[in-house]
């Protein structure tokens, strides 16, 4: 069943292995995370080592090998939301939902936190992406409540 | 709809004649931003609205709705122009949009509470009056403003693939090499390698298989110029692609795209399919014998792919580590093969320089950097947004004249450009030109273009240490210097930030930065001391004033600041319901009281607090 | 550790004794060289006394040699090797050599010019402490001036000077030369055996870091004197070892470690078969032979669980 | 024939063969320069830098690491500047606080001239050189193993830090380790090697008994040389 998907998206990519990235990013999509099957799987259908799936899935960060919460929740650490106080704003998630500060999985897995380095949208900052809207100018209160809601 | 293709320069004039015959120039066309910065402010439900709204007032084939791509000035979003007549509207609302068509369309009134306010507190009518936009010049990036970037016909319109048909059929492969390096264009992405001198060096390996990279990965935090060039205006990026396709003879293209921009993935996969259909891209360019196609790769979120090595092995399905130079791409890149790669602003310049002329773009600009830049203003600073200047200009300029000064008028204190791996640069070096060689000079560099405005409420230390922890973190890990040596330094950081520095910390940090930067493989190491290196030597007093007096000056270092309730607290209680560690407490009405023991230096009652009653020191 | 196949594959290619030298077909004694230069570093001085290895490697004017290469009589190559060391120690107090450099000093000398006529010179410098690596190539007998017995020769070996015939050949077991250098106190010593590549290579390495004298004793098959096929050379060192005749173990600082444990010793007849020094063999001497090499396999393995 | 060239080290007149790598003529030519990572049977992968060197480059001199450095006619280097001196101290520093217990390092950095180190000191031993992954690689060409993470987290590892599937326990990337952190023990006709999760039958020799290596390599070679099914049944000493 899961690997029907993933023979799917290796057909989408035309077996090419050079498209990797691209590849496990539409894996990601499927399953909210990277799964060790189907990377397994994968290795097998590209026909290269698991070593180097296995190393690319862990040397880029936007992928997960652990399953991820229901919603998931970027943080933009980027310097112009530095310097805008974004550091704040993580501390104020992390103690909100006690997850570390470095982001990772709430404990009822509805949210996954997540620190990424600059969404580009530097004249908003600090500026969080939940489930992929963005959220501009953000204040601790403003980010409570959007966790609430 | 079916297009036909184009085989030959004179059906791509007709089509062109075409266009621009059934287009009315005075038609009224409401141009609203769709960059990404304007849908996070809510653009999307403005052009819901305007499109209801249009269709309500039986408008639709009267007035045209253009969504583009970023104008620019992020700050005021979400941007309305109105067209012909170039009517600004800034922070306009879903709400506005009645008002809008009914006033300002319908009968050319003004709406003045969405117009921009200049400094004097005079509205200011038109776009290209506001001081933000009038100072720049706008080569590459006015075309946003003006083309619905998923649409090839708007593009076609305004002119767009005309340097093409002049390439590909008039020009011979040396002519177009020879007309960019006349141009003196250097590489957009922060080497600033002469581009021309880069093509010759390919055009000129026996290889017969080619390949071109268009390098969209940015990752420098703080900077999208790219993003948004691609974004709104894709089609230069192809047409840019296409000319250097037949100057080294190359047959297939790449563009890197990071993941995170997931507008600019769609709308250049569209670009692509749009000019797949109309034959400019696939064999035989307009009747010439030029193949060429291209593939868009997806990135996965890692800065060090910026670095072009590390780039191409990243395309190859692997991970983005760099290696040493040389080989050189342009004669050892993509699966071994002569590669020119080239940033996404590089590629833009290229159709400009074909069809307006190296003479041209050799008129703007200083002695040795040619062109436009444009940089990414963000910050502590009241207009941010992207701006394109001429290279020359001067800092000062940039910061106060287009950007509209410091946030809340607060004191200058420093500029980081040229990305994490930039340097910080302080007032005095306000009159500085901004060209990759003064930059160089100056202990920074160009690098992709970002810049970052700080005032006094910024840290030198605590920013050194986050670009340091930054940089840690987005280490490919490969090389010793690079690996180990940041780990040692936002090692010692971080002890200087927390109050344990010691005196000899200073001179082991330059000492390691001068090894991180010779030792290291790549661009990512080489350059990763630079905000080390620049704090230490334009803001050493404030490192000295951590490491002597434990006393950060900006107060923004937690370890060294405290928090104390002043005279001015009114009993509110509110920030005693907001502290996460009952560190504060008092009874309604009276002064509150701060338990340093208990207190975690987080800052949540300093922003709860109305009254200023909360000192830090 | 037995490392086969693949990892042979990366044992580093270079070694600074070179080709074009005049050794036998089949010789295991250039072939246990080569694996020694393989171990020691570039930064070393060869001491070499009389022997096979000095004459197939450096007759005028060529040289295999490619570090400094000194050759010494057969009586006096520890002697020298322990003047060496001394002058370039008194060389670097004075200043005349950088502190950081680190010289080894690597002595070689067949079974003749160790166990017989170099004896009291190697005997003088592992008790004076010099620091350098003694490496013995044992092919049991004076194999290059056409073999003549030494005091390495086995039991029951023919040589030209011991022949087969009136007596049983060679009528004296062979001298333990390692445990002559044991009884030194020296802090290294171990033997080896080029069919065992990696364990040859590590303690070679081993021998080189260690402070003070270090002793490896290399068995060497030698076809032509032992009158064996030049292909099996490497066979009959395996077989050495695995029948228990020439076990591989190493002493260091007081405590032997067995690193070659037979579980099940092939029969030393093995070993002897197909040999022409053995061939006149009877019954009963191979199994006085096997009882002898029985006895010694327990004391040592005694010695190695101590 | 490849063409021969003259580049010029520390103001030396050295010939070599055009393309070959620099530190492979520094080490012919006998012109010490240290080096960690290096191993003449896998292609330089360059990343501990203690190798570095001067190129003289536009009048300018660019430090570039001479293992993976391909020379070409005419070129200039230094290998024994005051700042090449200091800058390996200091990778020597960083390399010592990583890995604090190895010996190689250890040794290499007194030869250098380090003693201590200014930084916090780690027992890490691995020293990231790679070695163990390209010879897994390009050696033996199973690539059973490869590098996990990035940055200051990177390390080698199975995929999955489980069971490395395709491991065949040829033992290379034991002994081109370095550092001896990748350990390896034969017993009760097992192979383990802990780090990449493996435990793998030996095969024995049918008629005389002990071990001859693992039944997963032999397969592996049997197919990769196409030999016989009952090649490996018996080993070296019992075949004819």
């Amino acid at each position: 069943m899961d690997n029907a998907k993933v023979d799917k998206i290796v057909e989408k990519h035309k077996k090419d292995s050079c498209q990797l990235i691209g590849i496990l990013q539409d894996v990601q999509k499927v399953f909210n995370y990277l799964p060790k099957s189907a990377l397994d799987h994968l290795a097998k259908k590209l026909d290269i080592p698991e070593s180097q799936v296995y190393n690319v899935a862990t040397f880029f960060k936007a992928f997960s090998l652990n399953p991820r919460g229901k919603h998931i929740v970027h943080v933009c650490m980027g310097t112009a939301c530095h310097v805008r106080g974004a550091k704040r704003i993580m501390e104020d998630v992390a103690r909100e939902l006690s997850i570390p500060e470095a982001g990772g999985n709430t404990k009822d897995m509805e949210h996954t936190v997540e620190q990424v380095n600059c969404v580009g949208a530097c004249a908003l900052g600090p500026v969080i992406i939940y489930d992929g809207e963005y959220h501009g100018s953000m204040t601790p209160e403003k980010t409570l409540k959007l966790f609430k809601k | 709809m079916k297009r036909q293709r184009l085989n030959s320069q004179e059906s791509l004039k007709k089509y062109r004649e075409a266009l621009v015959k059934a287009r009315d120039p005075n038609q009224k066309v409401i141009t609203v931003c769709g960059g990404t910065g304007c849908i996070a402010y809510g653009c999307k439900k403005v052009v819901e609205a305007f499109k209801t709204e249009l269709e309500k007032q039986g408008l639709t084939d009267k007035v045209k709705l253009l969504v583009t791509g970023c104008h620019g000035f992020c700050e005021r979003g979400p941007l309305v122009v109105i067209r012909p007549e170039n009517l600004f509207y800034q922070r306009v609302k879903a709400e506005d949009v009645p008002e809008v068509i009914e006033k300002t369309v319908k009968n050319g009134e003004l709406i003045e509470r969405l117009q921009y306010e200049g400094k004097d507190k005079k509205k200011i009518l038109k776009e290209e009056d506001i001081p933000f936009y009038a100072k720049q010049q706008r080569t590459i990036f006015g075309f946003n403003g003006y083309v619905d970037p998923k649409s090839i016909d708007d593009y076609i319109a305004i002119g767009g693939y005309s340097a093409l048909p002049k390439a590909l059929l008039e020009m011979t492969s040396e002519k177009i090499i020879d007309e960019v390096k006349k141009s003196g264009l250097r590489g957009r992405g922060g080497g600033g390698f002469l581009t021309g001198a880069k093509w010759e060096i390919c055009a000129a390996q026996a290889d017969q298989t080619k390949y071109i990279v268009c390098n969209a990965d940015e990752g420098d935090p703080g900077a999208y110029m790219d993003r948004s060039v691609l974004e709104g205006n894709p089609h230069s990026i192809i047409e840019g692609m296409l000319i250097c396709a037949k100057a080294i003879g190359a047959s297939h293209a790449y563009v890197y795209v990071r993941n995170e921009y997931p507008l600019a993935v769609e709308n250049l996969g569209i670009a692509i399919e749009q000019a797949r259909e109309l034959g400019l891209l696939g064999k035989k360019i307009l009747g010439s014998d030029v193949d060429f196609d291209i593939t868009v790769n997806r990135g996965g979120g890692a800065f060090v792919c910026g670095e072009e090595t590390a780039l191409l092995n990243s395309l190859m399905g692997k991970t983005g580590e760099p290696h040493q130079k040389p080989p050189y791409p342009a004669i050892s890149g993509l699966f071994g093969k002569p590669t020119i790669i080239n940033n996404v602003e590089t590629w833009a310049n290229v159709p400009l320089i074909i069809s307006k002329g190296s003479a041209w773009f050799a008129s703007i600009g200083t002695e040795k950097s040619k062109g436009t830049k444009i940089f990414s203003l963000v910050g502590k600073i009241n207009n941010t947004g992207l701006v394109e200047v001429p290279m020359g200009m001067t800092l000062r300029e940039i910061v106060y004249d287009i950007g509209g000064g410091i946030l809340k008028d607060k004191k200058f204190k420093a500029i980081q450009t040229g990305g994490p791996s930039g340097g910080c640069l302080p007032e005095e070096k306000l009159d500085l030109m901004v060209d990759f060689d003064k930059l160089t000079e100056a202990g920074s560099m160009m690098g992709s273009g970002g810049m970052i405005v700080m005032d006094e409420s910024t840290c030198m230390v605590d920013l050194a240490r986050y670009f340091i922890d930054f940089l840690k973190g987005e280490s490919c890990g490969k090389c010793t210097p690079c690996r180990e040596g940041l780990k040692q330094m936002s090692g010692i950081l971080n002890r200087i930030c927390d109050g344990n520095g010691t005196e000899a910390d200073i001179e082991t940090l330059k000492d390691m930065s001068e090894t991180v930067k010779d030792a290291s493989i790549c661009a990512l190491g080489g350059t990763a001391p630079n905000p080390v290196l620049s704090t230490i030597k334009y803001f050493r007093n404030e490192y000295e004033a951590h490491i002597r007096d434990k006393k950060c000056l900006a107060h923004t270092c937690k370890k060294l600041i405290k928090f104390e309730i002043n005279q001015k607290c009114t009993g509110c209680t509110r920030c005693v319901k907001t502290c996460p560690t009952t560190a504060i407490s008092g009874k309604v009405k009276t002064v509150h009281n701060i338990d340093q023991g208990k207190c975690i230096q987080c800052g949540v009652c300093v922003d709860r607090c109305p009254f200023e009653a909360i000192d830090v020191d | 550790m037995d490392l086969s196949v693949y990892a042979s594959r990366c044992v580093e290619t270079p070694e600074k004794f070179s080709q074009g030298h005049r050794g036998c077909v089949g010789c295991g004694e250039v072939l246990a060289l080569r694996q020694v230069f393989k171990a020691v570093g570039r930064d070393t001085i060869v001491i070499n006394a009389t022997g096979c290895m000095e004459i197939i490697a450096s007759t005028f004017p060529t040289t295999t040699w490619e570090i400094p290469w000194i050759h010494t009589l057969f009586e006096n190559t520890a002697a020298v090797a322990s003047g060496i060391e001394t002058a370039y120690k008194v060389m670097k107090r004075k200043g005349i050599y950088p502190k950081d450099l680190s010289v080894k000093f690597l002595a070689l000398g067949g079974d003749g010019a160790t166990a017989d006529i170099g004896l009291q010179a190697l005997s003088g410098a592992m008790e004076r402490g010099h620091n350098f690596l003694y490496v013995c190539f044992d092919n049991e007998a004076y194999m290059n001036t056409g073999v003549q017995r030494s005091g390495a020769t086995p039991y029951g070996a023919s040589t030209t000077t011991s022949p087969a015939g009136k007596t049983i050949g060679q009528v004296t077991w062979k001298k333990n030369m390692p445990a002559i250098a044991i009884a030194h106190n020296i802090p290294y010593v171990a033997t080896a055996n080029p069919a065992y590549p990696f364990d040859l290579m590590e303690k070679v390495k081993k021998g080189q870091a260690v402070e003070g004298p270090a002793y490896i004793h290399i068995y060497s098959p030698c076809p032509t004197g032992w009158r064996c096929p030049p292909d099996l050379s490497i066979r009959y060192g395996r077989y050495a070892t695995e029948s228990c005749v020439f076990p591989l173990f190493e002493y260091e600082n007081g405590k032997y470690t067995l690193n070659k444990d037979i579980e099940k010793p092939i029969p030393v007849s093995t070993y002897l078969k197909g040999q022409g020094r053995f061939r006149h063999l009877a019954e009963q001497d191979v199994a006085y032979i096997q009882n002898h090499v029985n006895n010694d396999w327990a004391a040592l393995k005694k010695r190695c669980q101590e | 024939m490849t063409k021969e060239i003259t580049i010029t080290v520390d103001g030396r007149k050295v010939k070599a063969a055009e393309g070959l790598y620099l530190l492979d003529v520094l080490k012919r030519n006998n012109i010490y320069v240290p080096s960690l990572c290096h191993h003449d049977q896998v292609h330089p992968y360059g990343v501990c830098r203690i190798c570095i060197v001067e190129m003289e480059l536009n009048g300018r001199r660019k430090v570039m690491s001479s293992c993976n450095l391909k020379i070409a006619d005419g070129q200039v280097f230094h290998t024994t500047s005051e700042k090449l001196t200091k800058e390996r101290k200091i990778l020597m520093e960083l390399m010592l606080a990583r890995s604090s217990g190895a010996k190689e390092v250890i040794e290499l950095a007194q030869r250098l001239g380090v003693e201590e180190t200014r930084f916090p000191k780690e027992d890490d031993g691995c020293i990231m050189c790679g070695l163990c992954v390209k010879a897994c690689e390009q050696v033996v060409g199973v690539s059973a193993i490869g590098f996990e993470s990035r940055g200051p987290n990177r390390k080698v590892s199975a995929p999955f830090d489980v069971e490395a599937e395709r491991c065949i326990g040829c033992g290379s990337c034991v002994f081109i380790c370095p550092t001896n952190f990748i350990k390896m023990e034969d017993k009760n006709h097992v192979r383990k090697i802990p780090l990449w999760h493996v435990e793998l039958k030996m095969k024995q020799c049918k008629s005389c008994g002990p071990d001859i290596a693992p039944e997963k390599q032999l397969e592996y070679i049997r197919n990769k040389v196409k030999l016989p099914e009952n090649f490996f049944d018996t080993c070296l000493n019992c075949r004819p």
